[in-house]
Formats: C-alpha cells, sequence, structure tokens
C-alpha cells in the first residue's frame, strides 16, 4: 500500500503532495522520472509544478519521460493514477485522459481560492465526499482551461466523466467563478474506467485549517481508504 | 600618465587615482583584463566603496544571530534546532532595460544567495517602485509594472518558491528609474549553516548553466546613472531560466544535505570573477581558474566576456575531499554540468589561466579591497525647504465620505489583489498568512509549532522629505507589521536605493539614510544581518527619493496565537492604541487630495513605538486579539476601511477629539495600532496598553455590513461594498 | 549533412486563442487594421540527415511528437541545406 | 485587398533561450539529432492594403511593434494575397 509521487525535473509540489499523503497515513515515496518501473506501488500521484520549465507547453515535455510507461501500465492495471494540475496537463498531454489544457483566458496565471462541485462521490478519490459537495481549494496555474472538441465533451458527460465543476461560492453571485474559462466549467475529469484522475485545483494545499481549508483531506482519506481494499 | 588618459582607463571608465592604487597595489601596470577585473570588483555593487564606512555604524549583534552581514545571507536561529537566512537585493537597471527578464533574474539571483547558506527558500517578498499612473508617462509605467510582476510571477512561480508579500508605491520620481528589489527567506538546520569558504588544494567545482555573453559588465553597469548610453548596452541582456534554476537548487541542497560539500557560493554579479575570487579571500588563500574548463554556451568566447559574464543559474561547489565523485553523480542525476574549474592555492593570488597561459594574477587582497570614500553631504535646499513648507491654511474637504474613496482608490493604497494573485502564494504548504490577509505574511515550520512573520517595508515620500526620519519609519513600520501579526521581530535586512554619492546631495540622503536605520536599529533592539546597497539611481534630470527597503523577519513561537487585519466577530470592541489625531504633512491624504508634498514627516517617538508593539505582541499571546492592523499611510479611516474589507464586515465607531477631522480621518503618525476585543477581554487588554503608559481609545463595536464613523460634529457612513469597489478596480486596469 | 528545418506549430481553427485576442486588440489600438490574428509557435533547429527528404522526415517525426494533436496543427515551414 | 501575413518573432543571437534548451534536451533523448534548437513565436493576420507591397510595409512595421527590440529579431515570414 505505497504511493509513488512522481518527480519530473521542475516539479514543485511534489513535497506538498507527500506530506498530504503522510498526513492521513498513506506511505508514500518520491519516483524520479528516470525510472522505468513502479513496482511496490499501488497508486501514482503526478504532483503539480513546472514539469521542465512548462517550457513548449505545460506538461509537453514531461510526458516523454521514461516514468511515464510505467505510470501508463499502472493505470491500465486498474490502480489509481491521479494527476493534480501539472500532473493533470502530462497525464491529458500523454493521452492518459482526454482533451487538453489550455492558457487561461486571461492570460495570466492565477493563484486564488475558488470553489468547486463534486460531480462524483463513487471513485476511489471522492468516496469521502457528499455528493454536489461545494469545496472551498486553491488554484495555481497558467493553463487550466480545460479543452475539448464536442464529441468528446458529449462523452465525458454522457459517462459522467467530469468529477469537479467550479462553482460559485456559497451565498454569492452566480457569475465570474469559473477562473481559466474552461470549458463546461470543468475542473477535473477521470477516463472511463474510473481509475485515473485529473483535476487543476490542488487538493494537497487544503489539507489542513492553518492553510485556510481542509477540504482536500477527504480526496486524500478517500484514496487511503480504497488502497486499503485493493491491499 | 601625466596629461592624456591612457586609452585603457578610457575604455573602462576606471579613474586615475583608482589606477594609480592598481598600480601600487600590483607593483605593475595591470594587463586589459586585469584592470577590467578591478573595474568589476572596485564598482559600488561588489566593493560598497562608498557605503561600507556608513554601514559600519549599524548594529549587527543579537542573541538570535548566527551570521550577520559579510556572507551571502544573514542566519538567525528560531529555535529548536532551525535557522532563517534571508536578504534583500536590488535588480532596477536590469529592470529598467527589460522588465520581464530584469525582475526574473532578481528574484534568481536572491534565490541563489540564500541556497548558498545551505537554506532551502520558503518564501519570496518584492518591493517595487514605479513612476506616476496617470497623465502620458503613465504608459510606460503600465509597461513596466506588467513586465515586472510578470518576471516575478514566472520566476517565484515556476522554481517553485511562494511569493507571499511586499510592497508596491507609485511616485513621480521614480518615472525614470523604477525600483525593484526582491527578498526572500530560507529555511534551514543550524548545523547545516554553510559559507563561502574553501581550504587549501580542494578543487572548485562550477555546477549548473552554462556561460554565455549575458549582462557582461552587469555589475558595473549597475553601478552607473542611466544614460543614453544604456540603450547601447542592450544587447546584454540576462535571461532567467527557473527551471535551470530549480534543478540548481535541489543539488545545492542535495549536496549539503548529504554533506559533500565545504563550501558554497553562488554566482551573482560579476560572475566568476567576484564570486571565485571573494571566495579565495574570505578562505585567506589564492585560486587558479582555469578558463578553458569552464561549460561555455557559445563559441569563441574570450578570456574578458568568461571573466564578466553574468549568466544565470550557476553555483559554486567545494566538495570535501572524497566526495568529488558523488557530487559529480548527483549533478549528473539532473543533467548539470559539474566542472572542477579552479582549485584552491597557498599562494593568496587570483590567477586565471587560459590556453595554458596565465592571462591574469592579481593579489586576491587588492580585488577584495578597493578603497572607500568618505564624503562631503548637504542638503538639497529645496527639499529643506518642501519640509518647512506651512500647513497650517490647507482648506477642508468639502465631502470627507468621497475623500475616503479617493485615497482607498488611489495607487497607494488600493488593492494589491492584480498584482499578488499572479503570484503562486502557496506551494510549499507553509503559508499561513496569505497575502491581503495581514500586515505581514506568516510561513509555519513544519513539524514544530513555530512560525516566522515577514514583512519589508518603505515610504520613500517621508525619506524624500527626511532622509534621517524616513529611515526610522520604515524600520519602525516593518517591525510594526510583523508585531501586529503576533511575531517578535528578530533583525531585518535592508535594500538601501539611493542617488549618486559622488554628488553632495546624494552622499548626504545615504548617509542620512544610515544614521536613521542605525538609530531605529539600537532603539527597537534590531540587528541588520544583511542587505544591499543600490546607488546611482540617479540622471541629469532626476535623483529618486532614497528609499530604505526594509525587511523584517520575526518569530512566532506559538503558530496558534496569531492575528490577521480583518474584522470577522460582530460584537467584539474596536480599540485603537495611540493617538487618534495624525500628522497632515508628508502624507498620502496631503498629496491625492490636495497635490502637496510638504511637511516633515511624523516625529517618532521610538519607545514609545517599541512599547506599542510589544503590547500588541503580548495581546496576541494571551489569545485575547486575534485582528490586529496598523494604522499606516492614509491615517485612521482609511486603515478601518482596510479592516471592513477581507470578510465585508463593518463596524460602528466614534472617534473622539477636537482636531480638525481630516487630521482624525486621513492624518498619520507611528505607532498607532488598531485591534479587536470580545468585550469579556476588554479590561484585561486595557490593563496591559495602561500598564505601558500607552495611549488608547476604544473607538466602538464590530458589525454589519457599513463602517460607520462618528466625529464630534459629523456623522460618516460607507457601505463595505462601496469601499471595496473604490479600492479594488484601479490596478485591475492596469493587470486585468 | 546537415539541415535546418522550420516548424510551425498553431492551434486549429476554432479554437480559443486569446494570446490572438490580446495581440489584435493591441494592433486595432495602434491603427493597424489586422483582423484574424492567431499566435502560434515556431522551432527553429539544426538536424543531421542524409538527404532533404530525410530532413524533412525528420522535421516531421518531430512536429509530430512536439504538437498536440488534440488542440494543435503543426506545419513543416522550411528545410534547407547548410553549408 | 486583404492579404495574409506570417510572422516570425524570435530571440536574437547570444541570448539565452531556455525553452530552445529544454526543447533540445528531450529530442535529444528521443534520439533526435536535433541541435540548436530556438523557439520563438510565429503571429498570422490579415490585413488590409492596397497592394502587395503596402501589405509587407505593414507586415514589417506590426513586427517592429511586437518584437522586444532588447531580445528579439523578427522576420516577415510570408505575405499572401486573399482571394
Ligand atoms: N545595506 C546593507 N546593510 C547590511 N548589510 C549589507 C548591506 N548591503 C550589503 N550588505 C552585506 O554585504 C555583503 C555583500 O553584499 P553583496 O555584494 O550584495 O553580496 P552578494 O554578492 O552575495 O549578493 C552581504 O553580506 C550583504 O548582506
Ligand atoms: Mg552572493
Amino acid at each position: 500500500m505505497k504511493v509513488a509521487v512522481i518527480q519530473f525535473p521542475g516539479s514543485n509540489c511534489d513535497q506538498d503532495t507527500l506530506w498530504a499523503l503522510r498526513l492521513v497515513g498513506l506511505k508514500a515515496e518520491p519516483v524520479w522520472h528516470t525510472e522505468r518501473s513502479l513496482e511496490g506501488f499501488q497508486a501514482a500521484i503526478l504532483p503539480g509544478g513546472f514539469s521542465y520549465g512548462d517550457y513548449l507547453r505545460a506538461g509537453a515535455l514531461a510526458k516523454f519521460s521514461p516514468v511515464m510507461e510505467a505510470v501508463r501500465r499502472l493505470a491500465s492495471g486498474g490502480y489509481p493514477v491521479v494527476g493534480i494540475c501539472n500532473g493533470f496537463q502530462v497525464l491529458t498531454e500523454a493521452g492518459l485522459l482526454p482533451g487538453a489544457l489550455l492558457a487561461n483566458t486571461n492570460l495570466h496565471f492565477t493563484c486564488k481560492d475558488v470553489y468547486l462541485r463534486v460531480e462524483r462521490t463513487d471513485l476511489p478519490h471522492t468516496t469521502g465526499y457528499r455528493p454536489h459537495q461545494v469545496l472551498k481549494m486553491p488554484i495555481a496555474h497558467g493553463e487550466g482551461r480545460y479543452y475539448a472538441d464536442a464529441e468528446t465533451l458529449e462523452r465525458l458527460e454522457q459517462n459522467r466523466q467530469v468529477v469537479f465543476r467550479y462553482a460559485p461560492a456559497p451565498e454569492e453571485a452566480e457569475e465570474g467563478y469559473n477562473p481559466n474559462g474552461s470549458l463546461h466549467d470543468i475542473a477535473g475529469i477521470v477516463n472511463e474506467q474510473g481509475n485515473v484522475l485529473g483535476l487543476m485545483p490542488h487538493p494537497e494545499r487544503a489539507v489542513e485549517g492553518v492553510l485556510g481549508s481542509e477540504d482536500g483531506l477527504p480526496f486524500f482519506v478517500s484514496l487511503k481508504q480504497a488502497l486499503e481494499g485493493i491491499a | 600618465m601625466e596629461g592624456t588618459l591612457p586609452p585603457l582607463l578610457q575604455e573602462t571608465g576606471v579613474p586615475l587615482h583608482e589606477y594609480r592604487e592598481i598600480v601600487r597595489l600590483l607593483g605593475r601596470e595591470p594587463n586589459r583584463l586585469e584592470l577590467y577585473l578591478f573595474k568589476v570588483m572596485w564598482s559600488e555593487h561588489c566593493s560598497y566603496k562608498n557605503s561600507r564606512p556608513l554601514l559600519r555604524l549599524l548594529p549587527k549583534d543579537g542573541p538570535a544571530v548566527l551570521q550577520g552581514p559579510g556572507e551571502n545571507a544573514g542566519v538567525v536561529d528560531i529555535g529548536e534546532g532551525w535557522a532563517v537566512a534571508f536578504k534583500i537585493e536590488s535588480h532596477n537597471h536590469p529592470s529598467a532595460v527589460e522588465p520581464v527578464q530584469g525582475a526574473a533574474t532578481g528574484v534568481g539571483g536572491i534565490i541563489r544567495d540564500i541556497m548558498a547558506m545551505g537554506a532551502r527558500p520558503i518564501a519570496l517578498l518584492n518591493s517595487l517602485r514605479f513612476g506616476k499612473l496617470e497623465g502620458p508617462e503613465g504608459n510606460r509605467t503600465r509597461f513596466l509594472v506588467r513586465g515586472v510582476v510578470e518576471g516575478i510571477a514566472h520566476y517565484g512561480n515556476a522554481i517553485g518558491v511562494p511569493t507571499v508579500g511586499g510592497e508596491v508605491y507609485f511616485h513621480p520620481d521614480y518615472q525614470d528609474n523604477p525600483l525593484v528589489n526582491a527578498m526572500c527567506v530560507g529555511l534551514l538546520r543550524a548545523d547545516e549553516l554553510r559559507r563561502s569558504r574553501a581550504s587549501l588544494g580542494r578543487p572548485v567545482y562550477y555546477v549548473g548553466s552554462k556561460t554565455g555573453r549575458d549582462g557582461i559588465g552587469g555589475a558595473a553597469f549597475a553601478s552607473e546613472e542611466l544614460s543614453e548610453e544604456s540603450e547601447s548596452k542592450r544587447p546584454s541582456v540576462q535571461v532567467g531560466d527557473p527551471f535551470m534554476g530549480k534543478l540548481t537548487l535541489e543539488v545545492t541542497l542535495e549536496a549539503i544535505r548529504q554533506d559533500l560539500v565545504e563550501g558554497v557560493q553562488d554566482m551573482g554579479a560579476a560572475g566568476l570573477t567576484s564570486s571565485l575570487s571573494e571566495m579565495a579571500h574570505k578562505s585567506g588563500l589564492g585560486l587558479e581558474l582555469n578558463l578553458d574548463l569552464v561549460p561555455k554556451r557559445e563559441a569563441g568566447m574570450n578570456p574578458l566576456e568568461l571573466m564578466l559574464s553574468e549568466s544565470q543559474e550557476r553555483m559554486v561547489l567545494v566538495p570535501r575531499a572524497g566526495r568529488e565523485q558523488d557530487l559529480e553523480a548527483l549533478a549528473a542525476r539532473y543533467g548539470l554540468d559539474a566542472v572542477p574549474v579552479a582549485h584552491t592555492i597557498a599562494e593568496p593570488v587570483f590567477r586565471v589561466v587560459a590556453g595554458g597561459q596565465t592571462v591574469a594574477e592579481v593579489p586576491t587582497h587588492a580585488l577584495a579591497e578597493a578603497p572607500t570614500y568618505v564624503r562631503e553631504g548637504r542638503e538639497n535646499p529645496a527639499i529643506a525647504a518642501a519640509r518647512a513648507h506651512d500647513l497650517s491654511p490647507l482648506p477642508l474637504p468639502q465631502n470627507l465620505e468621497e475623500t475616503l474613496l479617493r485615497l482607498l482608490a488611489s495607487p497607494n493604497l488600493c488593492s494589491r489583489a492584480p498584482i499578488f494573485e499572479r503570484y503562486d502564494h502557496q506551494v510549499g504548504t507553509n503559508t499561513v498568512l496569505v497575502p491581503g490577509k495581514g500586515d505581514a505574511a506568516i510561513l509555519r515550520v513544519k513539524g514544530t509549532r513555530r512560525g516566522i512573520a515577514v514583512k519589508v517595508d518603505a515610504n520613500p515620500r517621508y525619506s524624500k522629505l527626511a532622509p534621517r526620519l524616513g529611515a526610522m519609519h520604515a524600520l519602525a513600520e516593518a517591525a510594526r507589521n510583523v508585531s501586529v501579526v503576533g511575531a517578535r521581530p528578530l533583525a531585518y535586512t535592508d535594500g538601501l536605493n539611493c542617488g549618486n554619492p559622488e554628488t553632495p546631495e546624494g552622499y548626504f540622503e545615504l548617509s542620512e539614510t544610515i544614521l536613521g536605520l542605525a538609530e531605529a536599529s539600537k532603539a527597537l533592539g534590531l540587528p541588520v544581518v544583511s542587505g544591499n546597497v543600490s546607488l546611482y539611481n540617479e540622471g541629469p534630470s532626476y535623483r529618486i527619493p532614497p528609499t530604505p527597503m526594509v525587511g523584517v523577519v520575526g518569530l512566532l513561537e506559538n503558530l496558534e496565537r496569531r492575528a490577521e487585519m480583518g474584522f470577522r466577530k460582530a460584537g467584539e470592541l474596536v480599540v485603537l492604541v495611540g493617538s487618534p489625531e495624525g500628522h497632515l504633512s508628508a502624507s498620502e491624504y496631503l498629496w491625492v487630495v490636495h497635490g502637496q508634498e510638504a511637511g516633515s514627516p511624523p516625529p517618532l517617538e521610538l519607545a514609545q513605538e517599541a512599547r506599542a508593539q510589544a503590547a500588541i505582541r503580548e495581546l496576541i499571546e494571551q489569545v485575547w486579539v486575534q485582528t490586529a492592523h496598523d494604522v499606516a499611510e492614509g491615517g485612521l479611516a482609511v486603515a478601518l476601511a482596510e479592516m471592513c474589507l477581507p470578510y465585508g464586515l463593518g463596524a460602528t465607531l466614534e472617534v473622539r477629539s477636537p482636531a480638525r477631522p481630516d487630521a482624525l480621518l486621513f492624518g498619520e503618525a507611528p505607532s498607532r495600532i488598531l485591534f479587536t476585543v470580545e468585550p469579556a477581554r476588554l479590561q484585561q487588554a486595557v490593563r496591559a496598553l495602561e500598564q505601558r503608559g500607552l495611549p488608547h481609545q476604544i473607538l466602538g463595536q464590530v458589525g454589519g455590513d457599513r463602517l460607520t464613523l462618528l466625529l464630534p460634529k459629523t456623522r460618516l457612513e460607507w457601505r463595505v461594498a462601496a469601499l471595496r469597489k473604490a479600492w479594488a478596480t484601479p490596478l485591475r486596469e492596469v493587470l486585468p | 549533412m546537415k539541415y535546418h528545418i522550420t516548424l510551425l506549430i498553431e492551434l486549429k481553427d476554432g479554437i480559443l486563442d486569446p494570446q490572438g485576442r490580446a495581440v489584435e486588440g493591441v494592433l486595432q489600438g495602434l491603427q493597424f487594421k489586422a483582423q484574424n490574428v492567431r499566435v502560434g509557435r515556431v522551432l527553429e533547429m539544426e538536424v543531421e540527415a542524409g538527404s532533404e527528404a530525410e530532413a524533412r522526415a525528420t522535421a516531421h517525426s518531430i512536429g509530430k511528437a512536439l504538437a498536440n494533436p488534440v488542440m494543435e496543427v503543426f506545419v513543416v515551414e522550411a528545410v534547407k541545406e547548410l553549408a
């Protein structure tokens, strides 16, 4: 029952993710991107940051890292794979999740708290949430505008693959809550099998009251329970 | 040498008297390369030749100080085996030439200073000064603001160090000469502290990016006034690469953690020249550098270009005996060059070899010990006159409610969210008090109950009108900001941005600024542990106001006991420490509403300042107070409005004083703090203030969605939403 | 032999290009009559190849590796033999 | 008449190109023999002009307005009349 946190050159939320995983009592180890095997790991997280400086395009260069083959194998074995922020970008670039993440419509990096609605609570990552629960979580990205063609979007909705959607703050005005122009207000999606999940907001930054929100905690607790099921 | 200047002196711009000194030190004439080595090492930026005698006046010792000035950064002890390294650094001239890369490389440079101490950078701050946003000059100002903010965001976000605080100030005197100072704070185990040292016979490794023709002569450039000629210096722009920066950071810190290295030094201004010669000098040794081994980005670089290049993302590491291979393997894992380009020697000379030939050889002490200058200063009479200006006939504004909205919308007081939202302020998951929520940022130290608070501050209007008093205010205010979140200030770093020290006015402003800092340091018991001097911020038609950017670091022993600035609990009582009446002279109000910059900054009673800060810290420590805010630019009304904004909660307050209403609402004075307290705790809180002999008033109660102020003859009221609107929009237009 | 290759990577038609819009706004502000502005990336590099056809094929493979087919297209703009 | 113009904006020689360096490293890792990789921007747009020469002149002025003279150079890559 051990989670791999993949370190690409330029990842910078790797330690924060390890901290959050260990906080809920999961075993977690960093894995350098040149590793070719994830032997002994039952889950992998691709953390946030700027893999390869996000040069060319966020996530575009990291998809070629040797470790990605092992991540792919883990995913096809049905084990949980999570991409947070830059990790989500890497998963779409690598084709493990559909669609792409484009430059925010405001054209700049944005770091602030946003609100998310949980659309699915039956996934290994989300059993700890209530249906339609609204979460407060920080975002910190410049390229987070979810895009997919109409057909793909349709399929995502049909299959209930949208897991998190940007939403208005409780008791606040409706408009302006989508921070980056994502289609269908998409903040996070899962693959058809339900084990590979990517999201732009940072649950690992919302795991303690002292950081301003604990709404990310159930994410990691869910994962822990799911992994206990696997073991 | 009499008569005409030798061509080399004309080319390098080394003054004749310094040239004579160089010949004396060498016992011969220098060759061209050697003369350039002296030029950069004897520049103000590297040698502090005009400021060093003055900087000696600053107190440097304190119980928490582990490393004072003289190393890459200062270090203070914060207990439980932890220490904090911090320093501020200017990148004014590069940012004026190319704002994005100038600011980005400024951030990269200060991060390397922190990691050179063996510390992991955990927070960045910045202190920015720009010209006017209004009028025809506004276009250039907006261009600079956008570029600088983008550059800071680009580097800090990508390397993964949160930008947690800073300050921005607009003033016409910065129109031609913006200021960009970056501060970095790092965390280290006290026993992993590293210095810029090497022992005899050790190989000296070059680690990081390759050397290109970047910023050739930058250190010397930074010490020159900006002129038409700077335009032609443009091709030398340095480009920051946060990706390489991140890899270099991880290699350096991992090398220290594994105890592979005995000495660490960053390559900053004057690149190979200053990093290697200074390291050798501090170690009491000499050093031989082989330029053939230096990793190069371009073919055909000559020794002069290699020695002066300011390519970014380069470090100097000195491995422990027998750990050379481990260091090379570690760097290889991250895909970085790690090459032993030099080795230390007993003979105290800095020797540069290229193609098997010695191309320069100079005594290390000669490079390190530039002549220093003590000059005559004289105050500009126009400033003395402005300070003495009589403000008594000042008319009262017609509409005080509107006046507050106008002040909140002024560039120096409006919301900074459009700026700080572009900075990742949370990476590292240590940021407990984020920008906009408190007067200082708070970072926790994982695995302990401790936290540190940081803030950088300077009021150029005060410093312009009275440099000495202005500097005192800067330190007092930065420390006050740290105290009102509940932290005990430990030490500070200072970025002294001034005009040309070779003019009597420039020298006067520099020396007065340092004297003011020295006086405030002593009275507040705060030592300086690091800093930077950026002089020559002056051109034929302007000189910036002396701008001492003071960065204070404080300690919270128990993170749970802290305060933020927003009203959060209806029913709490609002208390003002200090007098309700402020001074209109030198105030933001005087400038915004009456278009004047005149009078003296408010007097500062340092003993009372220290007592006020100690009092608020005690109230927070007792957990009686969780909301506190200092009263700064814009006065009481602006401070109260700022307390309403974070959570949208208002207050109804009464100010009792016979003073004129604008002095009550917008007058400025130091040592004033607002806090809230539950009614049940009021007595205890007030007793703590009385015990310290601090004047105070209970103003009223938190609640509702309006801010209501009752003055002796007037009742003023604002909807919090209206305050927010005025305050939130102005910078959004600059940074959409 | 060495060849210099130029690759363009651009957003597919129909995908919102906020950068293009921003540039368009700037240009119109400067009184240029510019429309439908699109911003993409250009990559220039040198590759080793036995013939121009081979160099072109390499350029093609590089474009495939670097462009994201979900939203981008690439064009091999130029292949030139270097002296 | 309407013209389609293509402008390339690239970093000056000698200026560090971190993107190019990172892309080069990855391409070499993928066994492409690519060297001196430089990454720039390409701008495509439509302009109104009376003649091809005029369109080219406009393209030139736009390049001048958009390139950062401190670090960048621009090339008018193509000017084509639109039907
Ligand atoms: N205004 C100042 N106050 C206190 N210390 C200063 C000041 N300016 C420079 N110093 C100290 O002098 C030393 C040399 O500074 P500097 O040349 O900027 O270092 P570096 O090359 O590492 O950036 C450093 O230890 C710095 O902290
Ligand atoms: Mg240094």
